[in-house]
């Protein structure tokens, strides 16, 4: 593997960087805002080359210590893992540019250390083949989250910071005992060992340790009774945060939970409780979004709401809701990540957060209400942009079987994507015609925040005109899935 | 000519790209480009006059292929669509001039072709998908056009998209029915899987998509958005919507009716009434009753654009009225309605925002004795309202007699009698149209007005001229109509170009006579008027008021409250408004969500907390009473 | 009342699963997969005589970074929240450091941070290491303030070693990708005497580190806090 | 197995604290009882009846009786997060008592629906 792709590197360039800029902190402040920008843009090569290994062989394998995999711990980028990690380095190295221009409180070499290690802990999470090292990465991510949650230290940010600890720790220790629960079984923490030994245990065996681990990263992945954290933290985290929080951070976390349902935990039954979860999730989600007045709220809402769609579709447990469901987080990803850097841009020039206070920015702010629009289309699912691709594929992948509860679920998905469409296009219209307060006078976003923002539109952009290709990768990643590949090509490739 | 339907399907939609992006360089460069891609569509369909492409594959989606055809029926729509649109760009570029922000401007005319090239999509749609996937692309690109004025028709605009994108999801439904069973979504493939689908199945899936198609075509009860979008659109959007994107819920019923099943099939699987399948024999009746009660609340309208609106959600039950006969001729009476609607009620919609344009109201009361000053537009909206109130010798009378003969044959009689009262009622609010703007006395705020530019009047009398021309030679429509018909298995009906020939069942009908008829009335009439003036000539201003001499600044006009004693009578019966059941189901809705997210989501953390602890209880208690650790 | 009845019967609940989960794996039974090839081959392996030091540092080295990485994010976060705008204020005490305080300190300060050392460089050998190390000598930064009001660390210097230790770990971990085994936190360095306090490899090496990194963020977030009470100006 | 019902009853006692208790330090010495019954959990399922500590700190050990050194190792990772979340927590105590002059969950709702 000399001179190949190195996953590993993935996490370790940008935790070098991290202590980088701590290092710095003290000296050379003046640099400490540009590092972040190079350990993401360095993410970015890497990915780079990861894509042929990756999409070749079906899977790249890390070892660390020099030892093989269920003695040491092993990073394992497959197809999904490479999906989400590739959407994490994009919105790192986006938002980092974003930073450059957003982040004017101090502390900032503080700020900067806890975004990197927040973005790093999100792709840790997604590329670890180690279960109790998922837990060390959730707990980066979150701790990372907390801090900057808080970042802003007013009323709001500090009790939504306080309430997001407390859950997000709960979260944590359950999420250890689940995993201690599977080691006291099978005696090993490997992922794809666990996922091998663990076959003699029972149903309810299983199901206890999974339940645990559920609450941990159902918490942390805003799963429906346990987000109440969610839309508290996302609006009170600097926008730039709120991005990653809500685009990647939530979606690593249902990652998690899809790995290991997947492997160790594929029963109809679990799927079949996940549905309601996912039923749940979405429709709490997206009719709390619709009475809410600050944007940012609703925006978390509606992450709530998609991530309840793209679970559901996952907990179908057939190739196409896989697909579909992958399909989903890309556009939740992209899209919601988009919203969120746009409306941080807005936020900023206007010194509002609610949506009535948005009238008339459609013709002051052109790029960035555009960008907007683009983002909410996609999100509701309009063709031609990306979302309704992925959603046409979870509608057809729900009605696959069509029963009753199947076609009532989607009568509920489809009734929750008109309430999207009207909280939606609630705010696009206040926007673009909305009568504007008087002699408002603010100008475009400033330079890092419209670059970051339109590279991300026109990431979008290009995958709704161009969705072939991934489609058919997400097709790969669900076939994968379906044949459980990840342990098969582990055991050619890691020799456990 | 494969790549060429795509080429047409694209033309619309570059155009409109370019045409923003020429915006940003000079305002007539954008009139240009959006003048010469409108154009260009609407020359490109030529090539396709009678011609049937079965279909080619311009991508492929989950394991279904995506695909373009045409025949006959889709020139038709697709004459419809680029023709109109090329009009209501030429009549745009001086009406909208008065709007002063150019970035609206620009985004105005990209909608524009948008909304050109989403309806081209659908009606060239092959496929469930494609369909699908052009029919929301239309619906949010509309949905701009409308809110381009003002605060109102924002709330208008709401309306629509929300109400589209409910009938869009219930289509959608439909769509994912099928392809569970199909697995693609070809009309053909559907059409087979049909064929062999349980009866159930078949009703939910043309219950599902016919509500997508009502929303759009405003067939009651699901008309509630359209007097609110139609009248609050710009003027040159009113017409496209009326005449060309109600159009396309109709367009789309015909395709699942006859493409997608068969009368036959549907004849199979339910009883039927008046040998007229069930479902059928519902829809005609949510037609008819679209056509009297529409007709009746335009009746009472006091805007001359709701007016308008409401008289569409009329005619266009007319339309469906004749595509759910399932009879050749009712068939192809409803689709020359709605050829006929689309030049008529366009050429209305034009020269009512004409009046506006010059007038700036569009408030029946306010207008009055424009005849001297607008003659032209007086003229043209006669011809309309002829057209619309189905008089010889224009050609909403032919249309109309189709579809009266068709019900006539079935012996609908009850049907037919509605048909008939929304014809007469018709009469009645043309007339307030015309009399309201044109007769009456002159407000002394109007004597400075004059006929619109001739970039607006060239739109205003293409489309006067194609009512006279289709009302004397209905065999131009009907050539393609009825080649498409065969294309889904109806029997041809006779037709010549002036009619329908003597012998057949279904009655003659020779236009070029009753026009000549007329016409030779009409002469006599005019010279038994020249020769024995009886009356005396008086001053439109020269009358008074129960003794009272009226001056010049007090007009005496009878344009409010027109046919009050008519409105006495029919509104006990109009109290009972669709809408306002709506509005309470969807502030109940609001209320029972909002109650609810406040009881979850308390900003209490012990209850959050709860929250988790309960999960786990339950998968613990799960476990303990029935998961079978031990 | 009937709300904490509710919570205990569910707690119960999850508690009795939960026992009756663990009831099918005995307390005290090996259940050794991995653990049993750690002690049968982990001393020639890594050369550490405390098998958890070559398991934290080694086998699972990479959990202990992102151990580092968590502590290093809570200090900053700590940071974040108790940040000063403005200047700071004398630290001001009501009731001042006795005598006996101040001087011990000054006499056990010095052994205080030797302990840490000893326990961190000898983290291979013995139980201890670099977390328990670095925390021992916080505290003896902690006893520092405690008995001189006007003591204040130097925050530049805290960071520079911070992150100094911290790029040490990363970067002796990528150097592992450089050698043949191309693995990262590969023990490239030779094993040495065993038992002996250069043995082992990079393991001391990476101990130092943390201690180091875990003494000066612990260190901080005293200051911090400590600071965030007493010495805010302006505001209460 | 004494063990387990103890640890497994620690992390109940501190659920029952966050759930019930309003004071905020009492909810962070709540989520310290669920980490410390955690990490003892961890322990104890790591231990072998007489076994010794994992450590060849002399010669002649017997590497049969050593308990296994893995859930001391995820013990220690364990800690050191626990000590992060803890200090973390604290300094949001700090900052919510200076906004909202309260010790009291319940008051602290300004963010809610």
């Amino acid at each position: 593997m000399v001179g190949g792709a190195h996953p590993i590197l993935l996490i370790a360039v940008p935790l070098f960087f991290v202590f980088l800029i701590v290092f710095f902190s003290s000296f050379f402040k003046g640099i400490v805002k540009y590092l972040p920008i190079i350990a993401f843009g360095i993410n970015l090569i890497v990915i780079y080359q990861l894509i042929p290994e990756v999409l070749g062989k079906g899977m790249v394998i890390s070892t660390t210590a020099g030892f093989k995999p269920p003695l040491a711990i092993d990073i394992v980028v497959d197809r999904l893992s490479l999906i989400l990690a590739a959407i994490g380095s994009v919105l790192g190295f986006l938002v980092a540019i974003y930073n450059v221009s957003y982040i004017d409180e101090e502390p900032q070499e503080r700020y900067y250390a806890l975004f990197t290690l927040l973005v790093t802990g999100i792709i840790w999470m997604v590329v670890t083949g180690d279960i109790f090292n998922l837990f060390v990465a959730f707990e980066v991510t979150s701790i990372a989250a907390f801090g900057l949650v808080g970042f802003h230290r007013d009323q709001g940010a500090v009790e939504a910071g306080f309430k997001y600890l407390v859950m997000g720790s709960i979260g944590g220790g359950m999420l250890l005992v689940g995993i201690i629960m599977l080691y006291a079984a099978t005696g090993t923490l490997n992922m794809v060992d666990l996922a091998q030994k663990s076959v003699h245990l029972t149903f309810g065996q299983k199901f206890l340790a999974y339940s645990m681990i559920f609450i941990g990263l159902g918490i942390e992945g805003a799963l429906f009774p346990l987000n109440a954290w969610l839309p508290d933290a996302h609006p009170a985290a600097p926008s730039s945060v709120s991005a990653i929080l809500s685009g990647i951070m939530t979606t690593a976390a249902i990652y998690a939970l899809y790995r290991l349902t997947n492997l160790m935990f594929d029963y109809k039954q679990i799927y079949t409780i996940l549905l309601f979860f996912g039923l749940l999730t979405l429709i709490f989600g997206e009719v709390s979004a619709y009475f809410q007045q600050d944007i940012k709220r609703m925006l978390a809402y509606s992450t709530i709401g998609q991530t309840g769609l793209f679970f559901f579709a996952f907990a179908l447990d057939s190739a196409n809701g896989f697909q579909g469901s992958i399909m989903q987080i890309i556009n939740h990803s992209v899209s919601k990540a988009l919203l969120f850097l746009v409306t941080g841009g807005m936020i900023l020039r206007i010194g509002s957060r609610k949506i009535e206070d948005f009238a008339g920015l459609g013709r002051k702010m052109k790029f960035s209400s555009f960008f907007l629009a683009i983002g909410a289309f996609s999100l509701m699912g309009l063709p031609p942009f990306f979302g309704f691709w992925s959603k046409l594929k979870i509608i057809f992948a729900a009605l696959q079987n069509p029963n009753f509860f199947m076609v009532a679920s989607v009568v509920i998905i489809l009734l929750m994507s008109v309430v999207e469409g009207a909280y939606f296009f609630k705010l696009l219209q206040n926007m673009y015609f909305g009568k504007p307060a008087e002699n408002l006078q603010i100008s475009e976003a400033p330079a890092g925040i419209l670059i970051s923002f339109t590279i991300l539109g026109l990431i979008l952009i290009f995958i709704s005109v161009y969705p072939t290709p991934i489609i058919n990768l997400t097709h790969q990643v669900a076939n994968d899935l379906m044949s459980k590949s990840y342990i098969n090509i582990a055991l050619r490739l890691g020799g456990l | 000519m494969n790549a060429s339907l795509e080429l047409l399907l694209a033309t619309p939609f570059i155009g409109g790209l370019l045409a923003f992006i020429g915006g940003k360089v000079h305002r007539w460069i954008r009139n240009l480009i959006a003048i010469i891609f409108s154009f260009a569509t609407a020359f490109e369909i030529i090539g396709y006059y009678n011609v049937t492409i079965k279909g080619i594959v311009w991508g492929k989606l989950f394991g279904s292929d995506l695909i373009l055809q045409t025949n006959p029926i889709t020139w038709l729509f697709l004459f419809i669509v680029t023709s109109a649109s090329f009009l209501i760009v030429l009549f745009s570029i001086d009406d909208m001039r008065k709007e002063e922000d150019e970035l609206k401007l620009d985004a105005y005319y990209m909608y524009l072709l948008f909304v050109e090239g989403a309806m081209v999509g659908i009606v060239l749609a092959g496929d469930l998908i494609t369909f699908f996937m052009f029919w929301e692309i239309m619906s949010w690109t509309s949905y701009f056009l409308i809110i381009h004025g003002g605060k109102r028709s924002m709330a208008a605009g709401y309306k629509y998209i929300i109400m589209s994108v409910i009938g869009a999801y219930a289509m959608f439904l439909a769509m994912a029915m099928l392809y569970a069973k199909a697995h693609s979504l070809v009309y053909t493939d559907v059409a087979n899987v049909l064929l062999h689908s349980s009866p159930a199945f078949v009703i939910w899936t043309i219950v599902l998509l016919a509500i997508g198609f009502f929303v759009k075509a405003a067939v009651m009860p699901l008309h509630t958005w359209l007097p609110d979008a139609h009248s609050e659109a710009p003027s040159p959007v009113s017409p496209l919507l009326s005449g060309v994107l109600i159009k396309m819920g109709a367009y789309g019923l015909f395709v699942v009716l006859y493409g997608l099943i068969s009368v036959k099939l549907a004849g199979s699987l339910m009883p039927s009434v008046f040998s007229t399948p069930l479902l059928l024999y519902i829809i005609q009746w949510l037609a008819a009753l679209s056509i009297v009660l529409a007709t009746f609340l335009a009746i009472m309208q006091e805007d001359a654009k709701r007016l308008l609106a409401y008289s569409s959600i009329s005619q266009i039950g007319y339309v469906v009225l004749g595509i759910a006969t399932g009879t050749s001729l009712g068939v192809a009476g409803g689709l020359f309605h709605a050829l006929n609607h689309a030049i008529f009620k366009g050429l209305l919609f034009l020269v009512v925002g004409a009046v506006i344009y010059r007038t700036g109201t569009r408030n029946l009361s306010e207008l009055g004795g424009l005849i001297k000053k607008m003659p032209f537009s007086f003229v043209a909206l006669l011809l309309g309202i002829i057209a619309l109130a189905g008089v010889p010798p224009l050609n909403g009378f032919v249309s109309k007699w189709m579809i009266y003969e068709a019900l006539l044959q079935k012996k609908e009689v009850f049907l037919l009698i509605m048909a008939f009262v929304g014809s007469t009622g018709a009469f009645l609010y043309v007339y307030r149209l015309v009399h309201s703007i044109f007769l009456g006395q002159l407000p002394k705020k109007y004597e400075n007005v004059k006929d619109v530019p001739i970039l607006m009047q060239i739109p205003i009398w293409v489309l006067a001229l194609l009512t006279i021309v289709l009302g004397i030679m209905p065999g131009l429509a009907m050539n393609v109509i009825v080649k498409g018909m065969a294309f889904f298995g109806f029997k041809p009906i006779a037709y010549n170009l002036f009619g329908f020939p003597q012998g057949t069942a279904m009655g003659a009908l020779t236009t070029i006579n009753i026009s000549a008829g007329l016409a030779i009335a009409f002469v006599v009439a005019w010279i038994l008027f020249i020769l024995f003036p009886k009356s005396r000539k008086v001053s439109q201003y020269d009358n008074y008021a129960a003794g009272q001499v009226v001056t010049e600044d007090l007009k005496y006009n009878y344009s409010y409250g027109f046919y009050m004693s008519f409105s006495r009578v029919i509104k006990p019966i109009l109290k009972w408004s669709i809408e306002r059941v709506y509005n309470y189901w969807v502030e109940a809705a609001k209320i029972f969500g909002d109650y609810y997210m406040r009881r979850i989501y308390t900003g209490n953390l012990e209850t959050y907390n709860a929250y988790i602890v309960i999960v786990i209880t339950l998968a613990a208690a799960f476990v303990l009473l029935g998961g079978k650790i031990w | 009342m009937i709300r904490k009845v509710v919570y205990s019967i569910f707690l119960a609940i999850i508690v009795l699963s939960l026992v009756l989960f663990f009831a099918a794996f005995p307390f005290g039974k090996n259940k050794m997969t991995v653990g049993k090839y750690y002690i049968d081959h982990g001393v020639q392996q890594t050369g550490a005589a405390n098998i958890v030091t070559s398991v934290v540092l080694d086998y699972r080295g990479f959990d202990t970074l992102g151990e580092v990485s968590v502590l290093f994010a809570a200090a900053a976060g700590v940071g974040v929240l108790l940040h000063m705008i403005g200047e700071r204020r004398e630290r001001k005490v009501k009731v001042p450091p006795n005598f006996v305080v101040r001087v011990g300190s000054r006499i056990v300060f010095p052994f205080i941070l030797l302990f840490g050392v000893y326990i961190f460089v000898h983290g291979h050998l013995t139980p201890g290491g670099g977390f328990q190390g670095g925390s021992i000598i916080a505290s003896g930064f902690l006893l520092l303030y405690l008995a001189y009001p006007n003591y204040k660390l130097k925050r530049g210097g805290l960071a520079a070693i911070e992150g100094l230790a911290g790029l040490t770990f990363v970067t002796l971990g990528l150097y592992g990708l450089l050698t043949p085994k191309v693995s990262f936190l590969y023990n490239f360095l030779p094993m040495g005497v065993f038992n002996t306090l250069v043995s082992a490899g990079i393991l001391p090496i990476i101990y130092v580190a943390i201690g180091f990194k875990v003494a000066s963020e612990f260190a901080g977030i005293i200051d911090d806090m400590i600071c965030d009470v007493m010495c805010r100006g302006g505001e209460k | 197995m004494i063990y387990y019902i103890g640890s497994l009853l620690l992390i109940a006692v501190g659920l029952y604290a966050v759930l019930v208790k309003s004071n905020l330090i009492k909810i962070i010495i709540g989520l310290n009882f669920i980490s410390s019954g955690v990490n003892l959990l961890i322990i104890s399922v790591g231990y072998i009846n007489n076994g010794t500590a994992p450590i060849f700190s002399r010669l002649g050990l017997n590497p049969n009786t050593m308990v296994d050194p893995i859930p001391q190792a995820l013990t220690l990772t364990a800690i050191v997060i626990d000590a992060s979340e803890l200090a973390l927590a604290v300094a949001f105590v700090v900052l919510l008592y200076r906004h909202y002059k309260t010790l009291d969950i319940k008051k602290i709702r300004s963010l809610k629906w």
